[in-house]
């Protein structure tokens, strides 16, 4: 009895996750509904926010991402948050940056977990109201040899 | 456990926007991992950052589990007057790491 | 969708069983290698070129793309370029030439290659142990490997 | 008929086509907060099977090159600072912590990490910092000492190594025996093993600069152990790398601190004289 071709397409069963345990992704979907949650009836633009992260990641566990958006805050006009979501995650949300008109410039910073290749979209919320939008694609790096 | 870093100019001329670095120690536990035996390992993560000038808040963020361990924040802040800027890092479990730093504005 | 793929599977599986159940293989051992070639298969059943081309790309089987650039493959982020582009492998290699490369590399390249022999005991020091007279791939793997590199033209 | 086969497998090998746009090594100078211009790329020393020696940093993408070159945003830096608490903590039997001899570390260990492994005479073999400290630890503290990689052992080391930033590395090996485990350490480097039959030169000597999947392959110097690597999100300790190195080979890997990895600290060490120490270096 020849159990090779047996084993080999459990393996192959299992790498394709019929078998194996798969984790459950976020999807664009997800994402789009965050945003519309933070939109609402709002229209949505481009443009006056920028996000910024690298095209490719060297390791998805730390990858640098900021946002911007144009213009000094004002206590007559300033952006009461950035959101930003990753549509290949666990879950969508990452982090919502909060500011103030005393932020004196919407920027914000930091690092984030990236479990593979996808889109990381920024949402902008304006004190009038107003949504902004940006995304990147950010491909993640999967090791070499060892994985 | 290390210190936050935290890092903000010492001096700054009034209505100057300053750039503001801090970065604490913290495993940000995701929920998402499993340990050797299979089970999963509960979620522990910085959920809430606050920096505040003076008493009032100038920049706060929402975490979730995506954020890389050791979680990094870089903002900016506009300064009218000499004063200090308090830090705020709100753990899971409700324990709060905090920090100062001064600014004195011409 | 999901559940009428599995059942597929497992009528394929079924009817893969009852087909090989007389498969013969070579053992690593038993391998012939005769002017860089081997030119009988290591199996009796005939390579599988989609399989092969599952084992080339899975990370835990032949791994081939960490170090070979395949543009069939394009589907798929990061190409190695520790060994040659296999584009066009098919057309500097004959079959039997191919399976000799995979089976052991040093075979033909001599030992200064950093190829692992996928189908062969010649292999480093301090093996893990439960890996000891384990070959990386298996008999049927290298036969599908084969098969489909040499769709490669 | 067969040599021409070789010859158009050559061929292709130049032709290779990698998804990674990126140039290896990457042109560009490590200078850490605008400040410490650091040597990443040096003449190699007599005898090096390779003309140039270059530090990983070279092979990284720009966003984990930028992470280094600012001790604010390195999180390595968040374990040398663990490290300085630590170097003022008492402990042990004698009530002394290492400031209580070494008094500032910035002043007297300046210059000690860039010249480990260096030769132990009392125990006739060679000692790395996380072997100095051990010996401090039991002989002058009356401390228990560190386990490999656990308790204050790695923030320490990056501590101590981390006074050396910028310095050249360079060991004696005219001290004792080094020269005979600096052999052994050679051996160790050439050694293929495991099913996948590879050798550190394997990749690091015959590969630098190649991508192995997505991974830039350097060429392996030590120079930034401790090293905060994204991977795991924390520091890592060199013979935990070069177990890491060992066991993807499908090898046994020998025990931290063994005298397989201790020749093999003084080898890899050596092919890395003239770098900058850059502990905490950061690495994908």
């Amino acid at each position: 009895m020849n159990t090779n071709r047996r084993k080999l397409l459990v393996r192959t069963l299992g790498t394709v996750g019929l078998l194996g345990t798969s984790k459950v992704f976020a999807t664009a979907e997800d994402v789009e509904a965050a945003i519309k949650a933070i939109a609402g009836d709002a229209e949505i633009t481009q443009g006056a926010l920028t996000l910024t992260a690298p095209e490719i990641a060297e390791n998805g566990n730390s990858v640098p991402i900021a946002v911007l958006v144009d213009g000094e805050l004002t206590p007559e006009s300033y952006v009461e948050s950035v959101a930003v979501f990753a549509d290949g995650n666990p879950n969508p949300e990452v982090i919502t940056f909060n500011f103030t008109p005393d932020s004196g410039e919407a920027f914000a910073a930091t690092r984030l977990r990236l479990a593979k290749t996808q889109n990381v979209v920024a949402v902008a919320k304006m004190n009038d109201g107003t949504v902004l939008t940006d995304t990147k694609n950010v491909k993640v790096t999967i090791g070499g040899c060892g994985g | 456990m290390a210190k936050p870093r935290i890092k903000v100019p010492k001096k700054a001329a009034a209505g100057d926007v300053i750039k503001i670095k801090a970065l604490v120690s913290h495993t940000m536990e995701s929920g998402q991992r499993k340990d050797k035996e299979g089970n999963v390992i509960p979620r522990k993560i910085i959920n809430k950052f606050v920096c505040s000038f003076n008493g009032s808040t100038v920049f706060s963020c929402d975490i979730d589990p995506a954020v890389s361990a050791n979680p990094y924040l870089e903002f900016r802040a506009k300064v009218m007057e000499s004063g200090t800027f308090t830090f705020q890092w709100t753990d899971d479990d409700s324990s709060v790491i905090e920090a100062e730093k001064s600014i004195e504005v011409a | 969708m999901k559940l009428s793929r599995l059942c597929c599977a497992v009528f394929i599986s079924g009817v893969a069983l009852v087909t090989f159940a007389q498969a013969e293989t070579t053992a690593p051992e038993d391998v012939q290698i005769q002017a860089l070639s081997i030119n009988k298969p290591l199996t009796n059943n005939a390579g599988d070129p989609a399989n092969g081309k599952a084992v080339f790309v899975n990370r835990k089987l032949g791994n081939c793309l960490a170090c070979h650039a395949n543009s069939d493959l394009k589907d798929q982020l990061f190409h190695g370029e520790v060994g040659p582009s296999l584009d066009g492998v098919a057309q500097r290699w004959t079959d039997a030439q191919l399976r000799t490369i995979l089976v052991n590399a040093k075979a033909v390249f001599t030992e200064q290659t950093v190829m692992p022999a996928f189908y062969s005991l010649d292999v480093g020091a301090n093996v893990r142990k439960d890996l000891i007279g384990k070959t990386i791939l298996e008999a049927q793997d290298i036969e599908d490997l084969v098969a489909y590199l040499s769709t490669l033209k | 008929m067969h040599v021409m086969n070789k010859k158009a497998l050559l061929t292709a090998a130049f032709a290779s086509l990698s998804t990674l746009a990126v140039a290896s090594p990457v042109d560009d100078v490590l200078i850490i907060d605008e400040e410490i211009e650091m040597t990443t790329r040096v003449e190699s020393v007599e005898g090096h099977p390779i003309p140039e020696v270059i530090s990983g940093w070279h092979y990284r993408t720009p966003e984990t090159r930028a992470l280094e070159a600012d001790s604010f945003a390195n999180p390595g830096m968040l374990g040398v600072e663990t490290g300085e608490s630590i170097w003022h903590t008492v402990e042990g039997t004698a009530g002394k912590s290492c400031a209580s001899c070494h008094n500032d570390a910035t002043v007297s260990m300046k210059g000690v990490g860039a010249n480990y492994p260096k030769w132990d005479e009392k125990n006739q073999r060679p000692k790395n910092i996380e072997a100095q400290i051990n010996h401090c630890r039991v002989e002058n503290m009356g401390a228990e000492p560190y386990a490999f990689d656990k308790g204050g052992q790695k923030p320490l080391t990056a501590y101590i190594k981390h006074q050396s930033l910028g310095m050249p590395v360079e060991i004696d090996l005219e001290e004792g025996d080094m020269q005979a485990w600096w052999e052994k350490g050679k051996e160790t480097y050439y050694l293929r093993t495991g099913q996948l039959n590879l050798s550190c030169a394997s990749c690091h000597e015959k590969n630098h600069g190649n991508y192995i999947r997505a991974d830039h392959l350097s060429q392996g110097n030590v120079n930034g152990f401790p090293t905060y690597r994204l991977k795991q999100n924390k520091l890592i300790s060199l013979h935990n790398r070069f177990r890491g190195c060992i066991r993807d080979t499908r090898a046994e890997y020998p025990a931290a601190f063994s005298d397989v990895l201790m020749g093999l600290e003084v080898y890899t060490t050596w092919r890395g004289t003239g770098l900058a120490v850059e502990t905490p270096a950061v690495r994908q």
